[in-house]
C-alpha cells in the first residue's frame, strides 16, 4: 500500500483499483449493493455508476481535506462527507431517473455504507494527492461497475434468458429462478470469483515467468 | 403480544438480513473464519444495531419529521451510527483487549455494515412503535449473528476440505453462503406480511 | 427387550451398571492356541536384555562385561522410585552392555546387557521363599515384589510394587485379577488361569494381604469359561471363596482396560487424572498376580512369562513359558517359522500391539503375545485411508466417549489445543475406532502423532522459557557485572580523587563541583552500554 | 521407514459397503415407484443414477483424484435418492440439471465425498423447486389410479420425458393432482377443516401406509420405506438416534396441536405417513456426512429436523418441509458437532478435560 | 432562509458528537500494548538476532507495535509464525528459510585455546570454562542459536545434530504407502496443470 | 479531564463538515424538490393511464378521497371527458390473501360498471407461478368490460369464468375476489362517488377561479 506521498504510476493506481484490487474480486467489500440489485444487468450498471460518481466525488473531497481532519472524527467526518454525496446522488436519481430509483430502492441510501467507499477514503485517498486519488476512484468505480454489470449480466441471462432486457436464448429456454433469488446471486458470484481465481493464477504465472526470464537474461548479461 | 413476536419471527428467519435482504455481506463473509470471532463479532452488532434502532426512530420521530428534513435522514442516521461505533470501539479498546483483538479491524467497518444503516432505515420506512422498532433491530441483528455463527462453523469444516484450488476462499464461501440462502427459503411464508 | 434398553443406554452414553460404554465383538482368532498347554521354550543362544522393560526410570547396570550371572541375579538395579531390576534369565556370562533394538515402534534401540548362557541354568537363591507370607509385614513383602522386579504383565508393564501400597486416605477394598485377555489372538492369561489357577489365588491372596482389602474378584470373559470353572473350583478347592469369587462378564473389547473393567465390574467411573486407587480398586493382571506369588512363596524374581505365539505365518501356534530376553527369531523358529520374509512380527496383540521391523527383538516383561503374519494380511488391515464419511461408528465404539473423528481431523490439521478440547488425552489408544472405521483411517496413529506433539509442544515451550530465564539472568549478571566494575572504578577513581584532594587541599572549592561532575559522568555513559551493545550484536551477525 | 500404528486388523466395514447396503435398502421403495409411475419412473431413476456417476467420474478426473472412486457408491446413491425424492412429472433436462447440481455443487467443489456440508440430493431439489415450482409442485397421477390416463405405455412416457406434455397431446392439469400436503395446504387457506379436506381428498391411511398416494417417486409407500429403513437399523449401518427422534419430536408436535384444534392442524398419523418425512428420517436426514456424528447430537439433529418440519408443513409457504428441515439442519451440524459432545469417560458431563 | 434550520439542527447534532468524541477519546485512552507480551510468549526466546532484531522481546514489540511481518522467526518455524499471524489477524506468510533439523553446539575440545570469547556470545549461559581452559557446551540448555560461532578464533565450534532420543521419540504423520503414493500422484496432477498453465 | 485545544479541533471539525454537508443537502433539496414530485405524479400518472379509458382530465389533480369507513379513505382518481363528464374512475383495492401476502390491484371502472382495465401495483407471489398477474396479460385482459352481471366472479376450478394459473390457484383466485369486491363497493357507492366527484371539481374550479 503506497503510503508514501510520491507520485505513483497513474496506469498502476488504475489497474489496481480496476483489477487486482478490485472491490469485489480482491477484498469482497460492497458486496450488499452487489448481490441485491444485480437481478439484471440494467439494475447493475445503474447502481455501479451511481457509486462511482459517489467514489470520485468523495475520494476527490477526502484528499483535498485530508490534513485537516483530526483521527478521532475521522470516520464520522468521511463518513458524513460520503453520506451527503449519497444523498445528493439518491435525490438526483428520484428526481431524474425514477424508476431506476424505485428499482434500486434501499440500496442508494446504502451507497454511503458500501464498504468499498469508505474503505477507499481510509486507505487510500486519506493518504494520497489528489489526482492520485482520482484515478484511484476512477479504477475501483469502473471496477466496482464491472462487476456489478458482469453478475447482473449473469444472472440476467441465467435467469430469465435475456440481456438488458433482449431476449437471448430464445423462449425454449426455462427460466431458472434460482438465479433471480438470493441463492443464486451468492452461487452466481461463486463461480465469478473461481474464474477471476483461476485468471489471476494464470496472470501470476506469466509474470513469474517473464521475471524468470529477465532474471535468466540478467544472469547471462554478467 | 403476537405482533411481537411476529416481528422478532420475521427478522430473525423469515426476512433474515443477510439471506434474503442482502444486508451485512461483508462482515458476514469476512468475519466468518472463526467461530469464537464471528460469537463476538455478533454480539457486537447485536449492540450496535439496536443502538441504532433506537436512536433512529428517536431520531424520525423528534426531529426529521416534526422540521420536515426526511431528506437529511442518510446523513442523520450514518453520523449517529458512526460516532456510536466509535465510541463502542474505544469503551471495548479499553475494557476487554482481548474482544477488541478478535474483532479487529471490523469494529470500524461496522459502520460501514449495510445492515446497521439499513436497519435503521427499513425501521423508520415500517412506521413501528417506538418498542417495536427496538425489537425490529434487535430481531434483525439476532437473525445477522445466527447466520454468522451458523456460518462460521460451515467455514470451519471447511478448512479442512481439499477444495479444488480455483474454488479455494472466497468462491466456496460465497456458494457455501448460497446453499445457506437455499435453506433459508423454507422460511418463507412463516409471516406474511 | 432388557438388551434393547442396555443398548439403548449405550448409545446414549448414559452409563450402565453393568458392561462400559463403547466396545466392540471380535472375531474368534483366539480358538488357534486356546487350550494349547504351555511348553516351554528351549534356552536360546544369547540373552538380551534392555536396562528398561517397565514404565519409568531405566535401570543401571551392575555388571561388568565377562562377569558370569546366575539365574534371577539382579544385573541392572533401579534408579529412581518408578523402576524396577532387571534380572538374568539363565546362568552365563555377560559378554557386552550396548545398545540392542528393542519391542518398540519407533525401532530404536537401547543399552541392553547380552548374556550367553553356558547351559547349566544355574539360580541364584539370594531371595528366599517366605511361603508364610500372612506373617509378614506389608512394606517387606512390597520390597521383596520390587526385588523380583515384578512389573504388570497385562502390557503396561507399570512396577507393581507401587501399586501394591496402604493408602491412609484411599483405601484399598477391592482388588481385580485381570482376565480379560481381550485381545483377539492372544490365549497366554486364558492358558495361565487353567494350568497355575493356584499360584495366581495364592497371589492374589497375598495382595489381598498386602493392600489390606477385603474383596477380591477374578474377571473373565465368557469365552473362557473353562478357566472360570476351574477358578472356581480352586477357589473352593482352597477355602478362599469368602474373599475372593470369580466374575464373568460378557466378551467385548476392550473390557481389559483397566477403567473399562472398573466399570463393568462396579458401574464405576475412574474420574479423569485419577488412579483406580481413588476408587477404592485395583486392577492387576492374572500373569502379575502369579509372578507375586513366585516372588514372595518361591523366591524367584522374574525371568519368564507366557508368551502366545500365534499369527497366520505361524505353522505351529502355541502358549509358551518363555525366558525373558529370548530373541523373537528364536522363538518363531521354535513354533515352526522358516522364512521370515514376506512376514511382519507384531508384538503384543493386532489391537495395541506394535510392529516390529526386525525380528532379533528381544522379549521382555511386556510382550505377552509374539503374532507373525503375512504380509498381505498386514496390509489388509492398513488399507489406503479414505476421506471420513462422518459416520460416526468410531464414536458409538469408543469405550472412552470421544469424537474419534473430529479429534484425528484435528490432529491432521495440527489443530493440537482443538483435539485437546476434544479430550485427546482420554483416548486408551484401545483401537477400537480405528477397527470399525469403513474409511480404514489410522485414527489412533493420528492420535499418536497429535499426541506426540502435544508434548513436543510442551517440551518446546519449556525449554523457551527456561532459555529465557537463563538469558533474563545472564543479562541480570552482565548488569551486576558492569556495575560492580563500575562501582570499583568509582570506589578507585574516588581513591584517587581523595588523594588528589589531600594533595591539593589548598585549591578553592569550585573545584571540587567540577569533580563531583567528572565523577557522575562516566556513570551515565556505562549504564547506556549495555543497551547498546545488545542492539549491536544481532547488525554484526546479520553482517 | 513407515509406520504403522495398531491396530492391525480390521473390521471389513468400508464405504463401499456401507453404499451399497443402504442402495439395497432402497430398493423397495424403488420398485413402488415403478409400480405407481411406470416407465417414468425407470427413466427418472435411470436418468438420475446415470447423469450423478458420470459427473463424479468426470469431476474426479477433473480434480486428479482416482476415477475408481466412482464405484464407492456415494455417487450412486446420491442419484438414486435424487431420483426417488423428484415428482415423476419432471422433464429430462431438469433431472440432468439436478443430479450435476447434486454432484458437483453438492459435493465435489467441497472436496468430494466426505466433505459436502449439506446433503447433495437435497440441495439438488431445493434448487429445484424454488427454480421450477410448477414441475415441482405438480404430480402425475398414479397409474392405478387413473389408468384411462393414456400416459403409462413406453413411447408415452418416452415422449412425455424428453418432450413434456404437449408432445403427448396432454394438458398440465389432466395429469397432474395435488399431493395430501399440497392438497391440505391449499384447502387451509381457504378456511375448509383439516377433517373435511382429508374427506375430499379421499385420504386414505391405510392407502399412504401402503404406497398408493400421489407424491414424490420414493416417498409413496411408508412400508417399503420402513422395510429398508429398519433393515438398515438393523445392519447398524444407520443408528436409530436419528430416525426416531425425528419421527417422534413430529408424532408429538402434531399430536399436542391436533389436540389443541383438529380443524386446523393436522394428525400425526397424517404427518408422519404424508410427504417424504419416512424418506428424509431414514435416509436423508441420515446422510452420514452432513448430520453431526456423536449420537446425542444426531438426536438435536433429529428434534430440530422434527420441529422445523412441522413447522414449516404448517405456517409457511411450502407445503413440505422435510427436506427443507434437513438442510437447515445440516447448516447447523458443525455447531451441534462442536457443542454437543458424549460425555467423556470419567468427566462430568459438559466439563471438559 | 427556511433551510437555515436544517443546517442547524445538523450541524449542532455534528457539534456535540464531535464534543462526545473529543472526551472520550480522552477518557478511553488506552495505553500500552498487552499484544506484545502475547507475541512474546510464542517466540522460541532463542534471542538469536534471526528476526533482525535484538532478541525475541524487540520483535514481538516491532510485530505487535509497528506492524512488522510476522515471518522472521526462523527458529520459532511455521507454527510459531501461524499462532502469530492468528493473534495478530494477518494473512499468514510463508517463511523463507527452511526449516532444519535441530541442531546444537559442540566445542572440540582439543582445539579450544580458551578464549572464552564464546561464552560472552552465549546468550544463554550456556558454556562453561575458565579463561585458559578448555569449554564444553552444556548440550540441553544450548538452544543452537549459533551465536558463538563467529567470535570462536580457531573456529573450533560446531553444529551437530541432536540424537532422536526413545524417550522423545513420537509417532509420525500417519500415511500408508498407498496413501503415499496417492499424494504424490495429486502432486504431479497439480504440476501439470501449473506446467500447462504457464 | 480538559477541554483542550485538540479537543475543540475535534469539535470543531465535525461542526464544520456537518455545517458544510448540511447546506449542500439543503440546497441541492431545494433544487431537487419540483422534480421530484413531478416524477413520482408522472409514475403514478402512467399506471393511472393503463387502467383509465381515454380521457381529457388529469386523474391526479381531479383526484378526491372517499370514505369506506370512519376515519379512512381511500384515493379516487376520475377520468374525464372533454364536457368535464366523469367516464370512469380508479382507485387501489387490497387483496389480503395472496400466496405470499397482500397483493395491490389498481383497477380502472367505468361510469357503467364495467371494468376498464386492472394492474397490479404490489405483490409478493412466486415467481414463476403467481407472478402471472402482472405477466400474463391475456389474463389481465380477460377483466375488461366485465360486470357484477355479466361474469361469474370465480376461478374456472371453482366453476367461475376467469383462468387459474397451472400450479398456481390461490393467486388469481385473490385478485378476481378482490375485482369482484371493488365492483360490488361501486355499486353500493355509485351514486356518492359521483357527486363526491363534482363537487370536488366545483371546489377545485372556484379555488382555480379565485387564483
Ligand atoms: C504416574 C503414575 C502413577 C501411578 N500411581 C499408581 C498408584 O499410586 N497406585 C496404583 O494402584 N496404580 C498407580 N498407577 C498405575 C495405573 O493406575 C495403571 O494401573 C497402570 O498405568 C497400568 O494400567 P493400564 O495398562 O490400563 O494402562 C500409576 C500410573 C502412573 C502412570
Ligand atoms: C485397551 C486396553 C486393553 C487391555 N486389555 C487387557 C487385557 O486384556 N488383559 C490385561 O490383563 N490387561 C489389559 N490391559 C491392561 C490393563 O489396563 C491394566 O494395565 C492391567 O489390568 C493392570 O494390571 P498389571 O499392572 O498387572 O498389568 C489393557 C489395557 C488397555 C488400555
Ligand atoms: C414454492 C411454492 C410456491 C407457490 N407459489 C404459489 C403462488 O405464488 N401462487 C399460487 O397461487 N400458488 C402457489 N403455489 C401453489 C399452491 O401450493 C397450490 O398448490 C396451488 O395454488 C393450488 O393450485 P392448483 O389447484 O392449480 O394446484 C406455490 C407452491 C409452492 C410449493
Ligand atoms: C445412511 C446414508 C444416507 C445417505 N443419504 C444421502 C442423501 O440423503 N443424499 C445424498 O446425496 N447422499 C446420501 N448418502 C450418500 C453419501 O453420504 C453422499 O453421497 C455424501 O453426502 C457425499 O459426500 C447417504 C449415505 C448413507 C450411508
Ligand atoms: S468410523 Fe471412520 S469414517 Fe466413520 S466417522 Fe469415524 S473416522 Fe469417520
Ligand atoms: S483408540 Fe481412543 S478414540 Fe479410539 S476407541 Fe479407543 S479410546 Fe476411543
Ligand atoms: S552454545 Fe552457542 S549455539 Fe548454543 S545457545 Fe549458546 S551461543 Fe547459541
Ligand atoms: S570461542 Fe572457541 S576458543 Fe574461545 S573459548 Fe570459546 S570455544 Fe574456546
Ligand atoms: S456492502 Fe453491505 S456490508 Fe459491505
Amino acid at each position: 500500500m503506497p503510503s508514501k506521498e510520491e507520485t505513483l504510476n497513474k496506469q498502476d493506481i488504475f489497474n489496481d483499483g480496476f483489477w487486482f484490487n478490485n472491490a469485489i474480486f480482491a477484498q469482497l467489500l460492497g458486496m450488499c449493493p452487489l448481490l441485491g440489485v444485480t437481478t439484471t444487468a440494467e439494475n447493475g450498471f445503474w447502481m455501479g455508476l451511481a457509486t462511482l460518481a459517489v467514489l470520485l466525488c468523495s475520494n476527490l473531497i477526502v484528499s483535498l481535506v485530508r490534513g485537516f481532519i483530526p483521527d478521532e472524527v475521522r470516520i464520522p467526518a468521511y463518513i458524513v462527507i460520503i453520506a451527503s454525496l449519497v444523498t445528493v446522488v439518491e435525490l438526483a436519481m428520484n428526481a431524474w431517473m425514477h424508476d431506476m430509483y424505485l428499482i434500486l430502492g434501499l440500496f442508494i441510501p446504502l451507497i454511503v455504507v458500501n464498504c468499498a467507499i469508505l474503505g477507499r477514503a481510509e486507505a487510500f485517498a486519506s493518504k494520497n494527492n489528489v489526482s492520485d486519488s482520482l484515478v484511484d476512484a476512477l479504477g475501483m468505480g469502473l471496477g466496482f461497475t464491472f462487476a456489478l454489470l458482469l453478475l447482473g449480466g449473469v444472472r440476467e441471462l441465467l435467469g430469465q434468458g435475456e440481456l438488458f432486457g433482449f431476449n437471448i436464448l430464445g423462449d425454449a429456454y426455462p427460466d431458472v429462478l434460482l438465479f433471480i433469488l438470493p441463492p443464486g446471486a451468492f452461487i452466481a458470484l461463486g463461480f465469478i470469483l473461481a474464474g477471476v481465481n483461476v485468471i489471476n493464477q494464470r496472470l501470476q504465472a506469466k509474470k513469474d515467468a517473464v521475471l524468470q526470464a529477465e532474471k535468466q537474461g540478467a544472469a547471462q548479461n554478467v | 403480544m403476537t405482533e411481537f413476536g411476529i416481528i422478532l419471527l420475521s427478522a430473525v428467519l423469515v426476512n433474515n438480513y443477510v439471506l434474503t435482504k442482502f444486508l451485512g455481506i461483508c462482515p458476514f463473509l469476512g468475519v466468518s473464519g472463526k467461530l469464537e470471532t464471528a460469537i463476538g463479532m455478533s454480539f457486537a452488532v447485536m449492540f450496535v444495531m439496536t443502538l441504532a434502532s433506537t436512536a433512529s426512530w428517536i431520531i424520525q420521530q423528534l426531529i426529521l419529521i416534526p422540521f420536515d428534513i426526511v431528506y437529511l435522514q442518510t446523513v442523520f442516521f450514518i453520523l449517529i451510527i458512526a460516532a456510536l461505533v466509535q465510541f463502542v470501539e474505544m469503551v471495548m479498546h479499553k475494557t476487554s483487549p482481548v474482544l477488541y483483538q478478535g474483532l479487529g479491524i471490523f469494529l470500524p467497518l461496522i459502520t460501514t455494515n449495510c445492515a446497521v444503516l439499513g436497519v435503521a432505515i427499513l425501521n423508520v420506512q415500517q412506521d413501528y412503535s417506538f418498542f417495536a422498532s427496538v425489537l425490529y433491530g434487535f430481531g434483525a441483528a439476532v437473525g445477522f449473528g445466527l447466520v454468522l455463527v451458523l456460518f462460521s462453523g460451515l467455514r470451519e469444516r471447511l478448512e479442512a476440505a481439499p477444495i479444488p484450488e480455483a474454488f479455494k476462499g472466497s468462491p466456496i464461501t460465497l456458494i457455501t453462503a448460497g446453499m445457506m440462502a437455499l435453506a433459508f427459503m423454507g422460511f418463507a411464508g412463516l409471516v406474511k406480511v | 427387550m432388557l438388551n434393547i434398553w442396555h443398548k439403548i443406554q449405550q448409545s446414549l452414553s448414559l452409563g450402565s451398571a453393568q458392561g462400559f460404554t463403547g466396545g466392540i465383538v471380535h472375531g474368534n482368532q483366539y480358538k488357534i492356541t486356546a487350550g494349547h498347554p504351555i511348553v516351554a521354550c528351549a534356552l536360546p543362544e544369547l540373552f538380551i536384555h534392555p536396562i528398561k522393560q517397565h514404565i519409568g526410570e531405566p535401570c543401571e547396570p551392575i555388571v561388568e562385561v565377562g562377569e558370569r550371572v546366575l539365574r534371577g541375579q539382579m544385573i541392572a538395579k533401579p534408579q529412581g522410585y518408578l523402576s524396577v531390576p532387571v534380572h538374568a534369565s539363565t546362568s552365563g556370562t555377560v559378554t557386552c552392555i550396548e545398545e540392542h533394538t528393542i519391542p518398540h515402534p519407533s525401532g530404536l534401540g537401547m543399552i541392553s546387557i547380552h548374556i550367553k548362557p553356558d547351559g547349566m541354568d544355574e539360580t541364584d537363591e539370594s531371595l528366599h521363599p517366605l511361603p508364610n507370607y500372612r506373617s509378614v509385614d506389608a512394606t517387606e513383602l512390597r520390597e521383596r515384589v520390587r526385588d523380583a522386579g515384578v512389573a504388570g504383565l497385562g502390557g503396561a508393564v507399570f512396577p507393581t510394587f507401587i501399586k501394591l501400597v496402604q493408602d491412609q486416605q484411599n483405601q484399598i477394598d477391592t482388588v481385580l485379577l485381570n482376565g480379560i485377555e481381550c485381545e483377539p489372538w492372544l490365549t497366554c492369561d486364558h492358558q495361565l488361569m487353567l494350568e497355575k489357577a493356584h499360584e495366581i489365588i495364592s497371589g492374589l491372596d497375598i495382595i489381598l494381604h498386602m493392600v489390606e482389602a477385603d474383596k477380591g474378584i477374578i474377571v473373565i470373559e465368557d469365552n473362557k469359561l473353562d478357566a472360570a470353572d476351574v477358578m472356581k473350583q480352586t477357589l473352593s478347592d482352597m477355602g478362599l471363596t469368602d474373599s475372593i469369587y470369580v466374575q464373568v462378564l460378557p466378551t467385548r473389547y476392550p473390557q481389559g482396560g483397566e477403567r473399562q473393567l472398573i466399570q463393568a465390574v462396579t458401574g464405576k467411573e475412574v474420574p479423569a487424572g485419577g488412579l483406580p486407587l481413588h476408587m477404592g480398586v485395583l486392577s492387576l493382571n492374572v500373569g502379575t498376580s502369579k509372578a507375586v506369588y513366585d516372588a514372595v512363596c518361591l523366591g524367584e524374581p522374574l525371568t519368564e512369562r507366557i508368551i502366545t505365539v500365534s499369527g497366520d505365518a505361524v505353522p505351529k501356534p502355541a502358549n509358551m513359558s518363555v525366558r525373558l530376553g529370548t530373541s523373537m527369531h528364536f522363538l518363531l523358529k521354535q513354533c515352526g517359522v522358516e522364512h521370515f520374509d514376506g512376514i511382519k512380527i507384531m508384538h503384543g496383540g493386532p489391537m495395541m500391539g506394535e510392529l516390529l521391523n526386525q525380528d532379533d527383538v528381544p522379549v521382555v516383561k511386556g510382550s505377552n503375545g509374539i503374532l507373525a503374519m503375512n504380509q498381505q494380511t498386514i496390509m489388509r488391515a492398513h488399507h489406503q485411508e479414505e476421506p471420513c464419511i462422518r459416520c460416526g461408528d468410531c464414536g458409538d465404539v469408543c469405550p472412552a466417549g470421544l469424537m474419534p473423528n473430529l479429534l484425528a481431523a484435528h490432529c491432521k490439521e495440527n489443530q493440537f489445543e482443538r483435539a485437546e478440547d476434544y479430550s485427546l488425552f482420554d483416548c486408551i489408544e484401545c483401537g477400537a475406532c480405528s477397527y470399525v472405521c469403513p474409511s480404514h483411517i489410522p485414527l489412533v496413529h493420528y492420535f499418536r502423532y497429535g499426541k506426540g506433539q502435544v508434548a513436543q509442544i510442551q517440551r518446546e515451550k519449556t525449554f523457551a522459557e527456561e532459555s529465557r530465564q537463563r538469558s533474563e539472568k545472564r543479562d541480570a549478571r552482565l548488569a551486576k557485572e558492569l556495575a560492580d566494575k563500575e562501582e570499583k572504578r568509582r570506589v578507585a577513581k574516588a581513591k584517587k580523587e581523595a588523594r588528589a584532594k589531600a594533595l591539593a587541599e589548598k585549591e578553592a572549592a569550585e573545584k571540587v563541583v567540577v569533580d563531583k561532575d567528572n565523577v557522575e559522568q562516566p556513570d551515565v555513559e556505562q549504564t547506556d552500554k549495555p543497551e547498546v551493545k545488545v542492539d549491536e550484536k544481532p547488525a554484526e551477525d546479520k553482517a | 521407514m513407515i509406520f504403522l500404528s495398531s491396530p492391525h486388523q480390521h473390521g471389513g466395514n468400508s464405504i463401499q459397503l456401507t453404499m451399497f447396503s443402504v442402495i439395497i435398502a432402497l430398493i423397495p421403495a424403488a420398485m413402488v415407484s415403478v409400480y405407481l409411475y411406470g416407465w417414468l419412473a425407470v427413466f427418472l431413476l435411470t436418468t438420475c443414477i446415470g447423469v450423478s456417476l458420470a459427473t463424479e467420474f468426470f469431476a474426479l478426473k477433473w480434480m486428479g483424484k482416482e476415477t475408481d472412486r466412482v464405484w464407492d457408491g456415494s455417487a450412486g446413491l446420491t442419484g438414486l435418492l435424487l431420483a426417488l425424492i423428484l415428482p415423476a412429472a419432471v422433464p429430462w433436462w431438469m433431472a440432468v440439471f439436478a443430479a450435476v447440481f447434486a454432484i458437483v455443487l453438492g459435493k465435489q467443489l467441497y472436496g468430494g465425498l466426505g466433505h459436502n456440508p449439506f446433503n447433495p440430493a437435497l440441495a439438488a431439489r431445493v434448487v429445484l423447486l424454488i427454480s421450477f415450482p410448477l414441475h415441482m409442485t405438480s404430480w402425475i397421477v398414479p397409474m392405478h389410479m387413473d389408468a384411462s390416463l393414456d400416459m403409462y405405455s413406453f413411447i408415452t412416457s418416452l415422449k412425455f420425458f424428453f418432450l413434456g406434455p404437449d408432445a403427448v397431446q396432454q394438458t398440465w392439469d389432466a395429469i397432474t393432482m395435488a399431493s395430501p400436503l399440497g392438497y391440505l395446504k391449499t384447502e387451509l387457506g381457504q378456511g375448509v377443516t383439516v377433517t373435511e379436506a382429508l374427506v375430499n381428498y379421499h385420504y386414505s391411511t391405510l392407502h399412504a401406509f401402503i404406497g398408493r398416494e400421489a407424491g414424490s417417486l420414493g416417498e409413496g409407500s411408508a412400508l417399503a420405506l420402513l422395510m429398508g429403513g429398519v433393515w438398515l437399523m438393523a445392519r447398524h449401518t444407520i443408528s436409530w438416534h436419528i430416525p426416531i427422534s425425528y419421527l417422534l419430536t413430529m408424532a408429538v408436535l402434531a399430536g399436542l396441536f391436533n389436540l389443541i384444534n383438529p380443524d386446523v392442524y393436522a394428525p400425526p398419523m397424517f404427518h408422519l405417513l404424508a410427504g417424504g418425512l419416512i424418506l428424509c428420517a431414514f435416509f436423508m436426514a441420515t446422510d452420514p456426512v452432513s448430520s453431526p456424528s456423536s449420537g446425542i447430537g444426531k438426536i438435536v439433529f433429529g428434534i430440530g429436523c422434527g420441529i422445523l418440519t412441522w413447522v414449516i408443513r404448517t405456517f409457511g409457504n411450502y407445503p413440505e418441509g422435510a427436506m427443507f428441515a434437513v438442510v437447515l439442519m445440516n447448516m447447523a451440524t458443525p455447531l451441534i458437532d462442536y457443542y454437543v459432545r458424549p460425555r467423556v469417560y470419567g468427566h462430568k458431563r459438559g466439563k471438559q478435560s | 432562509m427556511d433551510f437555515l434550520y436544517p443546517v442547524l439542527i445538523f450541524a449542532t447534532l455534528a457539534l456535540i458528537i464531535g464534543t462526545g468524541l473529543a472526551f472520550a477519546s480522552r477518557y478511553f485512552y488506552v495505553e500500552g500494548d498487552p499484544l506484545a507480551d502475547k507475541v512474546d510468549a510464542l517466540l522460541p526466546q532463542t534471542q538469536c538476532g534471526q528476526c533482525g532484531y535484538p532478541g525475541c522481546r524487540p520483535y514481538a514489540d516491532a510485530v505487535a507495535g509497528s506492524g512488522v511481518a510476522v515471518n522472521h522467526c526462523v527458529p520459532g518455524g511455521e507454527r510459531t509464525m501461524l499462532a502469530i499471524a492468528d493473534i495478530m489477524g494477518v494473512e499468514p506468510k510463508a517463511i523463507e528459510e527452511e526449516e532444519t533439523a535441530p541442531v546444537v553446539a559442540y566445542i572440540r575440545e582439543d582445539e579450544c585455546i580458551g578464549c572464552t570469547l564464546c561464552i560472552k556470545a552465549c546468550p544463554v549461559d550456556c558454556i562453561i570454562g575458565a579463561p585458559k581452559q578448555y569449554h564444553t557446551i552444556v548440550t540441553d540448555h544450548c538452544t543452537g542459536c549459533t551465536l558463538c560461532l563467529e567470535p570462536c578464533p580457531v573456529d573450533c565450534i560446531d553444529m551437530v545434530e541432536t540424537p532422536e532420543l526413545l524417550e522423545h521419540w513420537s509417532w509420525p504423520v500417519p500415511g500408508t504407502k498407498r496413501a503415499v503414493k496417492a499424494e504424490k500422484r495429486k502432486a504431479q496432477h497439480d504440476g501439470k496443470i501449473e506446467g500447462t498453465d504457464a | 479531564m480538559t477541554f483542550d485545544k485538540e479537543q475543540q479541533k475535534i469539535a470543531f471539525t465535525l461542526f464544520v463538515v456537518g455545517l458544510v454537508a448540511a447546506t449542500m443537502l439543503a440546497l441541492v433539496d431545494k433544487w431537487t424538490a419540483g422534480p421530484i414530485a413531478e416524477a413520482q405524479r408522472q409514475a403514478l400518472h402512467q399506471s393511472l393511464e393503463q387502467v383509465l379509458p381515454e380521457h381529457s382530465n388529469d386523474p391526479l389533480k381531479d383526484m378526491f378521497l372517499f370514505p369506506i369507513a370512519k376515519e379512512e379513505n381511500i384515493k379516487i382518481f376520475p377520468a374525464k371527458d372533454k364536457k368535464g363528464d366523469v367516464i370512469a374512475y380508479a382507485w387501489e383495492q387490497i387483496a389480503p390473501d395472496g400466496y405470499s401476502g397482500t397483493i395491490r390491484i389498481l383497477m380502472g371502472v367505468r361510469v357503467s360498471g364495467e371494468i376498464a382495465a386492472i394492474r397490479v401495483t404490489f405483490h409478493k407471489e412466486t415467481p414463476g407461478l403467481g407472478d402471472g398477474i402482472i405477466k400474463n396479460k391475456t389474463w389481465l385482459n380477460a377483466f375488461i368490460d366485465k360486470t357484477l352481471t355479466n361474469a361469474t366472479w370465480l376461478v374456472k376450478k371453482d366453476g367461475g369464468d376467469f383462468d387459474q394459473f397451472t400450479g398456481a390457484t390461490i393467486t388469481p383466485r385473490a385478485v378476481v375476489k378482490t375485482v369482484h369486491k371493488g365492483l360490488v363497493f361501486y355499486k353500493k357507492n355509485q351514486v356518492d362517488m359521483l357527486k363526491r366527484a363534482y363537487t370536488v371539481a366545483m371546489k377545485s374550479n372556484e379555488e382555480g377561479g379565485k387564483k
